[in-house]
C-alpha cells in the first residue's frame, strides 16, 4: 500500500497546509516541513519493497495502477529530497511574502503529482499525474506575480501542447493495443508496425521534450525558472525537468524497448541519431547563451537547459555506460542546480532582491557558507574530480569516444568549457571581488537557508568521492532494461582498460594538497589586508568604483552574441501573433446585424439542400 | 590673403585693433566681452583650431592679458594654403583683482583643459565652465603660483623647510 | 659562480637571493626613466644581475626613483612604497631627490625625498648613465651584504615621524597608516 | 411509482401559480421554482433505476401510441431531465439571492416555463409535442434574456427572437412535410416506415428540422444570437441558457438525426460542422475582454466538441457526447454563477476589472478556477474523462483522417486553455486595478445563497472527475437509447 | 607497490626540476634573441628563494587556498602523464625501463583534460578573491583564452583518441612506439597543436592573461612573496605538463626518461623561439585566430580519421 499512502500524504498535507496557513504561519511552516520530511522517510523505507497496487479499479473501463520499482524509487527519492530541502529553505525566504500559504501547499501538490507520475504503473495514471503536475506548477510559477505571470502562461501553453500530443499518442496506443498498463504495452509494442511505433515515439517525445526543455522546445524554461520564487525554481530546475527525463527513460527503455528503438528510422537517419544531435545542440547553444546572461537566475536557467542536453545525449546513445552516465548526471544536476538556485535565492533574500550580476560582489566575506557550497555546486556542474559531476561526464565522454562519435564528444566537451565560463562568472560576480558600499551590512544567510545548502553540498561531495553508491543503483536500473553489466566498485569502475578509480585521484589530490601546503608554510608569513589596500597604480582605492564585474565576458559576447539569438523563441511568438490575427478574423463572423444572422440561417438551409441535390449525401 | 582677413575683421568689428606683427601672424586686440563673438567669426573663416590659450601677467598695469592662439587644421581646405600656416593671436585684457572671463567651450570644446589650467595657475575665473577643478597642482595656493607676485622662494621656505628630517 | 660564491650561498642563501634577484617596481617618476630602457635592453642588460621589471609593487623589492619628484608623484611613491613587501630597497637617481637639484626653489617639487620615504642608495648624475646605474646596483649589493640597506627597517621603526612628515605636506593622505601604532600626528589630531 | 408526466406537469402548474400567488403575497414566489425543481430531481432519481432496462411509455388521453400524445421515459430522457432538474435547482437557489429588482414574480414563472419546455422536449416521443415544448423553451428564454430591460438586453433578445422565430417556423414547416408524408407525428411511427419513402423527398423535411432545431442548438452558422444573448442576460439566466437550453436543442437535433432518420450517412457532415463550430467558438473567444461574451463563445466551442462527438455516430462517441453534455452543463453554469457576483461587486464585465478578485472573493474565485480547469479538460475534474472518452471514440477506428481531426480538436483545447489560464492568472495573481472601488469588508464574499450552489457544483465536478464510473454506468444505456432505432420503435409501439 | 610509491614521489620531483630549468631556459633564450646575455640558468631558483623569504600580503583564506589548490592540481596532473619509459617487454628497446606513469590505470586522457583544468580554475578563484579589478580582468581573459584554445585542443585529442580507439595515454604511447609517431599518423592535428602551444603555455603571442603593461600581470596582481613563488612553480609545472602531453601524443614519448626530457626540451625550444619574436595579440584576435586556423586543421584531421576508420 506504500505508493498510495505516499500520494495520500502528499496531497492531503497540501490541503492541510493551506488551511493551517489560514490559522497561523508557524503551524503551517512546521506542518509543511514535517510532511515533506515524512514523505522522504516513507520513500526511503520503500526501498526494496517493490510492489504493484491498484488504486482506482474502474476509470472509464481502465484499471489505474501504482507500482514501485528501482527506477521509480531513484527518481522519487531525488524529488522528495530536493522538495523537502526547498521547503526548509523557504521557511525564512517566504516569511514576509503574502502568497506563502499558497506557495507551501502548491509545492506539496506539485511534489505529490511528481511522485504520482513516477509511481504510475499504467500510462493513463502517468498522464493524469503529469497534467496535475503541469497545472499546479503553472499556478506556483505565476504566484510570484509581476513578470512571472507571463512566464507561467508561456509554460502552461507549451506543456498543454505537449500533453495534447501525449494524449493522441496514448489513445492511439490504447486503440491499437487495447491496454494501457506499462508491461502489457511494452509487449504489445514489439509486435506493432514501425509507423505506429514512430507515431508513439514522436507524440510522447514531443511531450517529454517540452517538459525537459530540449532545444527547439526549451523557450519556456528561461522565463519560468528565473521568474518563479527561488525555492520553487530550485525544485523546477532540480527535479521538475527530470520528470521529462523519466518520461524519456520510460518511453525509450521500457515502453519501446532498446532493441526496437535502435531500429526505428530509415538507415542512417534513425530516431536515436536525431535525438543524439538534438542533445548535442542542447548542450552547446544554451550553455553559451548562459555565458552571456547578466541576471543570476536566468543564467542558471539557461545552464539547466545545457545540462539537460548531457542527459538526453547519454540516454539517446543507448550504451550501458552512456545510460549510467545520463541517470547519474540527472542526480548530480538535481543536487548542484537546486543548491545554486537556493544560494542565489539566499543572496537575493539578504541583499533585498538584487539578482543583477553587474552590481553584486564580494559577498563571500559576508556569506562564507553559501559561497563554499555554491563553489562546490559550480564545480559539480563543470564536473571537476572529487565532485559528483566528474564520474557521469566521464562515463558519457568515454562511451561517446569509444563508440566512434567524436563530434558528439566534441559538443559535450565544449559544453563543459561553457559551463566553466558561466559558473565562474556567477561565482565571481556574486561572491568574489570588492564588496560594494550598499552591500556592506549584508548579514549571514539565516540558519534555515544554510541547512539545505549544506546538506546538498555534502551530497555532492559524498557522491563525488564515493561514486559507487549511486553507480550501483543506476547500473541495476540499466540491468533491468537489458543493458550490459558494469563492474562497479565502491570507488568507481572496474579495473579493465580505461577504468576509473576515484580513490587514486582523491588520494593523489589530498597528498599533493598537503605537499603544496607544506611548501607554503616554508615561506614568510603574510599580512592580512582589507579590500581598500590593493594595487591601484599608486593612488588610493576609489571606494565603490573599484570593482570590475560589468559585462564580464565582453569580447566573447561581442563575437558570438549575434549568432546566439533565440530563434525558436521568436518563431513561437510569431506563431502566437498569427494565431491572434486569425482569432480576430474569425470573430468578425459575428457582425452584430440581425440581418446577416438571418442570412446565415437561410444560407445554411440552402447549403444543406444543395449538398443533397449534388452529392446525395443522404 | 591675410590682408583680406584683416580688412574683413576691421569692417565687421568696430572696437577691434588688428595688427600684423610679422609675416603670417595677425594680432587682434578685442574687448573682453566680445571675445566669443570674435572667436566664432574667425572659426567660420577657416581658423578652426584653438592651438593655445595663455595668459600674460602685467602687474605694473594691473592687467592680465589672455591670448588665444588660433590656426587652421587643414591649410589645404582653406584659401590660405599658399602661404605658410597662418596664426592669429586674439588678445583681451582683464583686471588683476577679480579676473573673470566668459568660457569659450561652446566655440572650441578643446579650450576646457586650457581654461582649467589658467584658472588654477592664474586664478582667472571662467564663467560657464562645466568643472573648474585643479588640473596639475596637488595643494591649495593663496596666490596662484604663475602670478608674478608669487614669491616661490618664500613659499618653499614656508612649506618644505619646516618639515624636520626623520630623527633616527 | 666561483667557489667562494658557493660558500656564501651555502652560508646565507637568503641574503644572496635578495642580492641577485632584485625585481624593480616598474615605476617611472621623473626624467630619469629614459635611462631605464638602455639599462634593461641589449646593450647593458640588467637581467644579467637578476634585475627584472615587475608590474606591481606586491611582486618587487627594488624601487628606483628616477629624477625629480613632484608633489603629486610623491603621493603615488609613498603608496607604492608602502604596498611593497618587506625586504625592499629604494635607489634614487640624480640630484633632484637629494635636495631638489635645479628645482631647489620650485613650489611643486620635493626637496629632500628622504624626509618622506627612506632611501638606500643614491646615484649621482643628472640622469646617470647605465654604467653608473650598475655601479649603484653593485654598491647596493655591498650595502645588503653589510646589512646597511635597512631602509624598510628604518621606515617601520620611525614610521611615526615619516607619517608625520607626509601628513604635514599633504594633510589627509587618503589611506590608513601602514603600521597603525599611535603616531603623534594622529594623537595630535585625535 | 411517480408518473413521468408529473415531471412536466408540476413545473408547468407551479409556473402558472406563481403570478397568482404574486398578486396576494410577493415574498414566497422566489422559493417556488426551487421547490418545483426539488420535486423534479426527486422524481427523476426515483425513475432512473427503473427505466434503465425498459423505457416507460406513457399515453395521455387513453389512446394507444400512434394516435395519442405519448411520452417515452427512457434512460436518456430521464437522465437528461435529472441533469435539467439538478442544474435548474442550483440556479434557482442562486437566483433567490441574485434577482432582486424588476418583476421578480414574472422572472420565476418564465424560469419555470423554460425548465418545463426543456424537460418536455427531452421526454416527449411525439414530433409536434417536441415542437410545442421547443416553443415554450424559446419564448421564455427570449423574455428572460431581456429581463434587465437595459438597451443591450432588449437589443440582443430582439435579435434572439428574430432568429428563434425563423428557426421555429422552419421546424413547423418540417413537421408539416413529415405529416404530409407519413400522416403521423409519433417519432417511433415515422421511424418505423421511414424507408417507405424515397430519400430525395425525405431529405427536405430533415434539412428544415435540423436547421430549425440547430438554431437553438447553436451549431456554427446558426448560433449568431448566442454571444449577445448570453452576455446581456442576467448571470443566472445565461447559466441556464448555456447549461440547459442549448443541450435541449442539441437533444432535438440528435433525436431527429439518429432516431427518426437513423442517419449515419451524413455523420461526416455533422463531424465537419462540429469541428467548424469548435474552432470558430474557441478562436473568437480568444481575444475577448468581456468575461460573459468570452464564456458564451467558449460555450459555442464546447457545443462544437459535442456535435463532433455525435458526428462519430458510434456508441462510444455518443456516450462521450453525453458525458460532455453533463460536464459542460455543470462547469459552464458554475462559471456563469461565480462570475455573476464578481460582476455585481466590480460593476463591470471587463476582464481587467476582475483582476485581484481572488483576494476579495476567494471561494467563488476558487470555484471559477475549478470550472475553468474542468472545461479545458485537466485531470482531476470532470472535463478530463469526458474529453478522454470523446478522443478515445475518435481514435477507435485508427485511420489517419481521424487522428488529424483529433489534432485539430486539441488545437481548439490549447486555444481554450490559453484564454482560461490568462483569466485564472488575472483573478488570483494580478493586483486589482486602481479604479476598483475600495473593497468594503462587509460585502466581500458572495452571499450564502450564491455560495451553496457554486460549492455544490464544484464538489460535483471534482467528485465525478475522480470517480467517473458513477456516471458512465448510466451513460451506456442512454447512448444505446439514442442510437438504437429498432429498440426505440419496439419499446414505443410495442412488439 | 613499492616501485609505484617511488614513481609517485619521483615524477613530481622530475617535473619540479625540469619546470624550474625550463623557466630559466626561457629567459635565457629570449635574452639571446635580444642579443643580450640574460640571467644565469638558475635565476628562477634565486627568485623563488628570495620570494619565499619576502613577506607578503593575503586577502583572505580563498586567496591563499587558490594558490595551494593550483599547485596541488598541477602536481596531480603530472602523476597521470607518462614521463618516458615503455610497457613493451624488456629488451625490445635499448636502455628502456618501465613506464614512469604512476596513476595511468585510474582514468585516462579524459581525467588529464579535467585535471589540467584544476590549476586555472583555482587560480581564477584565488585571483577573484584578491579584490583587484586587474585580477578580475585578467581572469576573464584567462577564461576566454582557455575557451579559445580548448576548441582546437579538444578536436586534436578527440582525433587522436578516435584514431587509436582508446582513452588511456599509456596505450597511445606504446602504440606510437611500435608504429609511426603521432606527428606522422595525425599530422594536421600535430600542426594544429603546435599552433595553439603558445596559448596553452601562456607565453608571448598569447600572454595577454598576465600582460604586465596592460593589467599589471593580471591574476597575479595581488600575489607577492611565497604565493608568487608557488605560482611560478605551478606555472613551470603547467608548462612542463602541456609539453609532456604534446610529446606523449605526437612524439611517441621517450623510451627512457632522458630521451623524453630531450624531446620536451626540443619542443619547448621551438615554442620559445616562435614566441620570442611575436608581439602580444588582443583577446578578440586570439579568439578569432584560435577558432580559425588550428580548429580548421584539427577538424580536417578529425574528418580524415573518422572517414578512414
Amino acid at each position: 500500500m506504500l505508493p498510495t499512502t505516499i500520494l495520500i500524504v502528499a496531497f492531503g498535507s497540501a490541503g492541510f497546509v493551506y488551511l493551517a496557513g489560514r490559522v497561523h504561519a508557524r503551524v503551517r511552516d512546521t506542518l509543511a516541513v514535517l510532511s515533506s520530511l515524512v514523505l522522504v522517510g516513507l520513500i526511503g523505507l520503500g526501498y526494496g519493497a517493490w510492489r504493484e497496487v491498484v488504486y482506482v479499479p474502474d476509470f472509464l473501463g481502465l484499471e489505474l495502477v501504482l507500482r514501485l520499482n528501482l527506477l521509480a524509487w531513484f527518481f522519487a527519492i531525488t524529488v522528495a529530497a530536493v522538495v523537502s530541502l526547498s521547503t526548509i529553505f523557504s521557511l525564512s525566504y517566504m516569511r514576509r511574502k503574502e502568497s506563502a500559504n499558497f506557495h507551501y501547499s502548491a509545492t506539496l501538490a506539485v511534489e505529490g503529482a511528481m511522485l504520482g507520475t513516477v509511481f504510475a504503473g499504467d500510462l493513463l495514471s502517468f498522464f493524469i499525474f503529469w497534467e496535475i503536475m503541469s497545472w499546479s506548477a503553472y499556478l506556483l510559477i505565476s504566484c510570484n506575480r509581476g513578470r512571472a505571470l507571463e512566464a507561467g502562461l508561456k509554460y502552461i501553453i507549451m506543456s498543454l501542447v505537449g500533453s495534447c500530443a501525449m494524449l493522441i499518442g496514448l489513445l492511439a496506443m490504447y486503440s491499437g493495443l487495447g491496454v494501457l498498463s506499462i508491461p502489457l504495452v511494452a509487449e504489445g509494442m514489439q509486435a506493432a508496425s514501425p509507423g505506429f511505433v514512430l507515431l508513439v515515439l514522436l507524440t510522447f517525445g514531443l511531450g517529454f521534450g517540452i517538459k525537459s526543455a530540449m532545444v527547439p522546445l526549451h523557450t519556456w524554461l528561461p522565463d519560468a525558472h528565473s521568474e518563479a520564487a527561488s525555492p520553487f525554481s530550485a525544485v523546477l530546475s532540480g527535479v521538475l525537468i527530470k520528470m521529462g527525463i523519466y518520461g524519456f527513460v520510460l518511453l525509450m527503455y521500457v515502453v519501446v524497448g532498446l532493441k526496437l528503438l535502435l531500429g526505428v528510422g530509415a538507415g542512417w537517419l534513425t530516431f536515436r541519431h536525431i535525438l543524439c544531435w538534438l542533445g548535442a545542440i542542447t548542450v552547446v547553444v544554451p550553455t553559451f547563451i548562459a555565458v552571456l546572461q547578466s541576471d543570476a537566475k536566468r543564467l542558471l536557467a539557461w545552464s539547466s537547459i545545457g545540462q539537460i542536453g548531457y542527459i538526453i545525449l547519454g540516454l539517446s546513445f543507448g550504451t550501458s555506460l552512456a545510460f549510467a552516465g545520463a541517470i547519474f548526471h540527472a542526480l548530480n544536476h538535481a543536487l548542484c542546480k537546486s543548491l545554486l538556485f537556493l544560494a542565489v535565492g539566499a543572496v537575493e533574500h539578504n541583499t533585498g532582491g538584487v539578482r543583477d550580476l553587474n552590481d553584486l560582489g564580494g559577498l563571500a566575506k559576508r556569506m562564507p557558507v553559501t559561497f563554499a557550497c555554491a563553489l562546490l555546486a559550480g564545480l559539480g556542474l563543470i564536473g571537476i574530480p572529487l565532485t559528483s559531476g566528474f564520474v557521469p561526464k566521464w562515463l558519457i565522454y568515454r562511451s561517446l569516444i569509444e563508440d566512434g562519435y567524436p563530434f558528439l564528444a566534441l559538443a559535450a566537451l565544449i559544453g563543459t568549457w561553457g559551463a566553466i565560463l558561466y559558473v565562474y562568472k556567477l561565482l565571481h560576480n556574486i561572491f568574489l571581488g570588492q564588496l560594494p558600499e550598499k552591500h556592506r551590512e549584508v548579514r549571514r544567510a539565516p540558519l534555515s537557508m544554510r541547512i539545505p545548502i549544506l546538506l546538498l553540498g555534502l551530497g555532492i561531495l559524498v557522491f563525488g568521492v564515493v561514486p559507487g553508491i549511486p553507480l550501483r543503483a543506476v547500473q541495476d536500473i540499466g540491468h533491468t532494461f537489458g543493458l550490459a553489466q558494469l563492474k562497479v566498485t565502491l570507488w568507481g569502475l572496474g579495473s579493465e582498460a580505461g577504468a576509473l578509480n576515484m580513490l587514486n585521484i582523491c588520494l593523489a589530490v589530498v597528498i599533493a594538497f598537503a605537499a603544496a601546503f607544506l611548501l607554503l608554510r616554508l615561506g614568510a608569513k603574510g599580512r592580512a589586508v582589507d579590500q581598500e589596500d590593493s594595487y591601484a597604480a599608486g593612488s588610493a582605492v576609489p571606494v565603490g568604483r573599484y570593482h570590475y564585474t560589468v559585462d564580464f565576458y565582453g569580447p566573447l559576447s561581442r563575437m558570438i552574441s549575434p549568432y546566439l539569438r533565440d530563434r525558436a523563441d521568436e518563431f513561437y511568438y510569431w506563431l502566437a501573433a498569427r494565431g491572434r490575427e486569425i482569432a480576430d478574423l474569425t470573430r468578425k463572423v459575428y457582425t452584430g446585424y440581425a440581418g446577416t444572422y438571418v442570412l446565415y440561417i437561410v444560407s445554411f438551409l440552402a447549403a444543406l439542400i444543395f449538398l443533397q441535390l449534388v452529392w446525395h449525401i443522404w | 590673403m591675410i590682408s583680406s582677413l584683416k580688412s574683413s575683421l576691421e569692417s565687421t568689428f568696430k572696437d577691434v585693433a588688428v595688427g600684423e606683427p610679422e609675416a603670417g601672424r595677425l594680432s587682434v586686440l578685442a574687448p573682453k566681452d566680445s571675445l566669443p563673438v570674435v572667436l566664432r567669426y574667425l572659426k567660420e573663416n577657416g581658423l578652426d583650431h584653438l592651438a593655445l590659450l595663455s595668459c600674460v601677467d602685467w602687474p605694473e598695469r594691473g592687467k592680465f592679458e589672455v591670448v588665444y592662439v588660433l590656426s587652421c587644421y587643414m591649410p589645404s581646405n582653406t584659401d590660405y594654403a599658399s602661404e605658410q600656416r597662418l596664426h592669429v593671436f586674439v588678445k583681451a585684457e582683464i583686471p588683476r583683482e577679480h579676473p573673470a572671463l566668459q568660457s569659450v567651450i561652446d566655440v572650441f570644446e578643446n579650450a576646457e583643459p586650457y581654461e582649467r589650467e589658467i584658472h588654477e595657475l592664474f586664478g582667472v575665473h571662467f564663467a560657464g565652465h562645466p568643472r573648474l577643478i585643479p588640473l596639475f597642482l596637488e595643494r591649495e595656493y593663496e596666490i596662484p603660483p604663475f602670478r608674478k607676485d608669487f614669491d616661490t622662494r618664500q613659499y618653499v621656505a614656508e612649506t618644505f623647510d619646516p618639515i624636520p628630517p626623520v630623527d633616527e | 659562480m666561483d667557489r667562494n660564491q658557493l660558500a656564501k650561498w651555502l652560508k646565507s642563501p637568503v641574503e644572496m637571493a635578495n642580492k641577485y634577484s632584485l625585481h624593480a617596481v616598474y615605476f617611472c617618476t621623473g626624467c630619469g626613466i629614459i635611462e631605464i630602457p638602455p639599462v634593461i635592453t641589449a646593450r647593458w642588460d640588467a637581467e644579467r644581475f637578476g634585475i627584472k621589471a615587475v608590474a606591481t609593487p606586491r611582486q618587487g623589492n627594488l624601487f628606483m626613483i628616477t629624477g625629480y619628484v613632484s608633489l603629486k608623484t610623491l603621493k603615488a611613491i609613498i603608496r607604492t612604497y608602502e604596498q611593497m613587501p618587506d625586504p625592499k630597497y629604494t635607489v634614487a637617481f640624480g640630484s633632484c631627490p637629494i635636495n631638489g637639484g635645479m628645482y631647489w626653489d620650485s613650489y611643486n617639487t620635493i626637496k629632500h625625498l628622504d624626509k618622506y620615504i627612506p632611501i638606500d642608495g643614491w646615484i649621482a648624475g643628472c640622469m646617470p648613465r647605465p654604467e653608473a646605474v650598475f655601479i649603484g646596483v653593485t654598491h647596493l649589493w655591498t650595502l645588503i651584504d653589510k646589512g646597511k640597506a635597512d631602509g624598510y627597517i628604518r621606515y617601520s621603526k620611525n614610521y611615526a615621524s615619516y607619517r608625520r612628515n607626509q601628513e604635514m605636506l599633504f594633510g589627509d593622505l587618503g589611506w590608513p597608516p601602514l603600521y597603525p601604532s599611535e603616531s603623534p600626528a594622529e594623537e595630535a589630531r585625535a | 411509482m411517480v408518473n413521468p408526466i408529473l415531471l412536466i406537469a408540476v413545473p408547468l402548474g407551479l409556473g402558472f401559480i406563481i403570478p397568482l400567488l404574486g398578486l396576494i403575497w410577493e415574498k414566497p414566489t422566489r422559493y417556488v421554482p426551487a421547490a418545483a425543481m426539488v420535486f423534479n430531481l426527486a422524481a427523476s432519481l426515483l425513475l432512473l433505476p427503473k427505466v434503465l432496462q425498459r423505457p416507460w411509455v406513457v399515453e395521455t388521453a387513453g389512446l394507444p401510441p400512434p394516435f395519442s400524445i405519448h411520452l417515452v421515459a427512457g434512460p436518456l430522457g430521464v437522465g437528461l431531465s435529472l441533469l435539467i432538474a439538478l442544474v435548474g435547482l442550483l440556479v434557482a437557489i442562486y437566483a433567490i439571492g441574485y434577482v432582486r429588482e424588476g418583476p421578480v414574480a414574472k422572472y420565476h414563472s418564465l424560469y419555470l416555463f423554460l425548465l418545463t419546455g426543456a424537460t418536455g422536449m427531452v421526454l416527449t416521443a411525439d414530433l409536434f409535442n417536441l415542437f410545442v415544448f421547443f416553443e415554450i423553451l424559446c419564448i421564455s428564454s427570449y423574455a428572460l434574456v431581456a429581463y434587465h430591460g437595459d438597451r443591450a438586453g432588449t437589443e440582443s433578445s430582439a435579435k434572439y427572437l428574430i432568429q428563434g422565430a425563423i428557426g421555429s417556423s422552419l421546424v413547423l414547416i418540417g413537421i408539416g412535410f413529415v405529416y404530409g408524408l407519413f400522416g403521423t407525428l409519433s417519432m417511433a411511427d415515422i421511424a418505423r416506415n421511414i424507408d417507405s419513402v424515397s430519400p430525395m423527398k425525405l431529405f427536405l423535411p430533415m434539412a428544415f428540422l435540423i436547421t430549425g432545431f440547430g438554431v437553438e442548438a447553436a451549431v456554427l452558422p446558426l448560433n449568431a444570437w448566442l454571444p449577445d444573448a448570453h452576455s446581456s442576460a442576467p448571470s443566472s439566466i445565461s447559466a441556464i441558457l448555456s447549461g440547459i437550453a442549448i443541450k435541449a436543442g442539441l437533444y432535438a437535433v440528435a433525436r431527429v438525426l439518429f432516431t427518426i432518420y437513423g442517419a449515419d450517412t451524413i455523420a461526416l457532415l455533422v463531424l465537419v460542422i462540429g469541428i467548424l463550430t469548435l474552432l470558430v467558438g474557441e478562436m473568437s473567444a480568444f481575444s475577448q475582454n468581456n468575461i460573459k461574451r468570452l464564456l458564451a463563445y467558449s460555450s459555442i466551442g464546447q457545443i462544437g466538441l459535442i456535435v463532433f462527438a455525435l458526428g462519430l455516430a458510434s456508441a462510444l462517441g455518443v456516450q462521450g457526447a453525453l458525458f460532455l453534455v453533463v460536464s459542460h452543463a455543470l462547469a459552464k453554469s458554475l462559471l456563469f454563477l461565480s462570475v455573476g457576483y464578481m460582476i455585481y461587486r466590480t460593476g463591470s464585465m471587463e476582464i481587467s476589472s476582475l483582476y485581484g478578485m481572488g483576494r476579495r472573493m476567494p471561494v467563488s474565485a476558487l470555484c471559477f478556477t475549478i470550472g475553468a480547469f474542468s472545461l479545458v479538460g485537466l485531470p482531476p475534474f470532470i472535463g478530463f474523462p469526458a474529453k478522454f472518452t470523446v478522443i478515445m471514440a475518435a481514435l477507435e477506428r485508427a485511420d489517419p483522417l481521424f487522428t488529424a481531426l483529433v489534432g485539430v480538436v486539441l488545437v481548439g483545447t490549447v486555444v481554450e486553455g490559453a484564454y482560461f489560464f490568462r483569466i485564472v492568472q488575472g483573478l488570483h495573481f494580478r493586483p486589482p486595478p486602481e479604479s476598483a472601488t475600495p473593497a468594503r469588508a462587509d460585502q466581500e464574499e458572495a452571499p450564502v445563497s450564491a455560495l451553496v450552489p457554486i460549492c455544490l457544483l464544484a464538489a460535483l465536478i471534482v467528485a465525478v472527475g475522480v470517480y467517473p464510473s458513477v456516471l458512465t454506468h448510466y451513460l451506456g444505456p442512454a447512448a444505446r437509447d439514442l442510437l438504437d432505432k429498432a429498440a426505440y420503435i419496439h419499446h414505443v409501439l410495442g412488439p | 607497490m613499492v616501485t609505484r610509491i617511488i614513481h609517485i614521489v619521483l615524477s613530481p620531483l622530475i617535473a619540479l626540476v625540469v619546470a624550474v630549468f625550463l623557466l630559466g631556459l626561457s629567459r635565457i633564450v629570449i635574452a639571446r634573441i635580444h642579443r643580450r646575455y640574460g640571467p644565469p640558468i638558475y635565476q628562477p631558483i634565486i627568485d623563488i628563494i628570495r620570494l619565499m623569504n619576502q613577506q607578503s600580503i593575503s586577502h583572505g583564506t580563498l586567496f591563499e587556498l587558490g594558490v595551494v589548490l593550483a599547485l596541488a592540481g598541477s602536481i596531480v596532473t603530472v602523476l597521470f602523464i607518462p614521463l618516458g619509459g615503455t610497457n613493451a617487454p624488456p629488451g625490445s628497446y635499448p636502455l628502456a625501463h618501465g613506464l614512469l606513469c604512476p596513476l595511468s590505470s585510474s582514468g585516462g586522457l579524459l581525467v588529464v583534460i579535467y585535471l589540467m583544468l584544476f590549476g586555472p580554475v583555482s587560480i581564477a578563484l584565488g585571483a577573484g578573491a584578491s579584490e583587484n579589478p586587474n585580477a578580475s580582468i585578467g581572469v576573464s581573459r584567462k577564461m576566454l583564452l582557455a575557451l579559445a584554445y580548448e576548441v582546437p585542443f579538444l578536436l586534436v585529442i578527440l582525433a587522436i583518441m578516435s584514431h587509436y580507439g582508446t582513452i588511456s595515454i599509456a596505450e597511445i604511447v606504446s602504440r606510437q612506439q611500435d608504429s609511426a609517431w603521432g606527428v606522422f599518423s595525425v599530422p594536421l592535428s600535430a600542426v594544429a597543436a603546435f599552433l595553439i602551444l603558445p596559448a596553452m603555455l601562456g607565453i608571448r603571442p598569447f600572454d595577454l592573461v598576465g600582460a604586465p603593461q596592460e593589467i599589471a600581470s593580471g591574476p597575479l596582481a595581488e600575489y607577492g612573496g611565497r604565493y608568487l613563488a608557488l605560482l611560478t612553480i605551478q606555472n613551470g609545472i603547467q608548462v612542463f605538463v602541456v609539453i609532456a602531453l604534446f610529446v606523449n601524443l605526437f612524439l611517441g614519448g621517450g623510451v627512457n626518461v632522458i630521451t623524453f626530457l630531450l624531446k620536451v626540451f626540443a619542443v619547448f625550444l621551438a615554442a620559445e623561439l616562435v614566441s620570442a619574436v611575436l608581439p602580444r595579440v588582443r583577446i578578440e584576435n586570439a579568439l578569432r585566430f584560435c577558432w580559425t586556423w588550428p580548429t580548421g586543421l584539427a577538424l580536417a584531421q578529425m574528418i580524415i580519421t573518422v572517414v578512414s576508420r
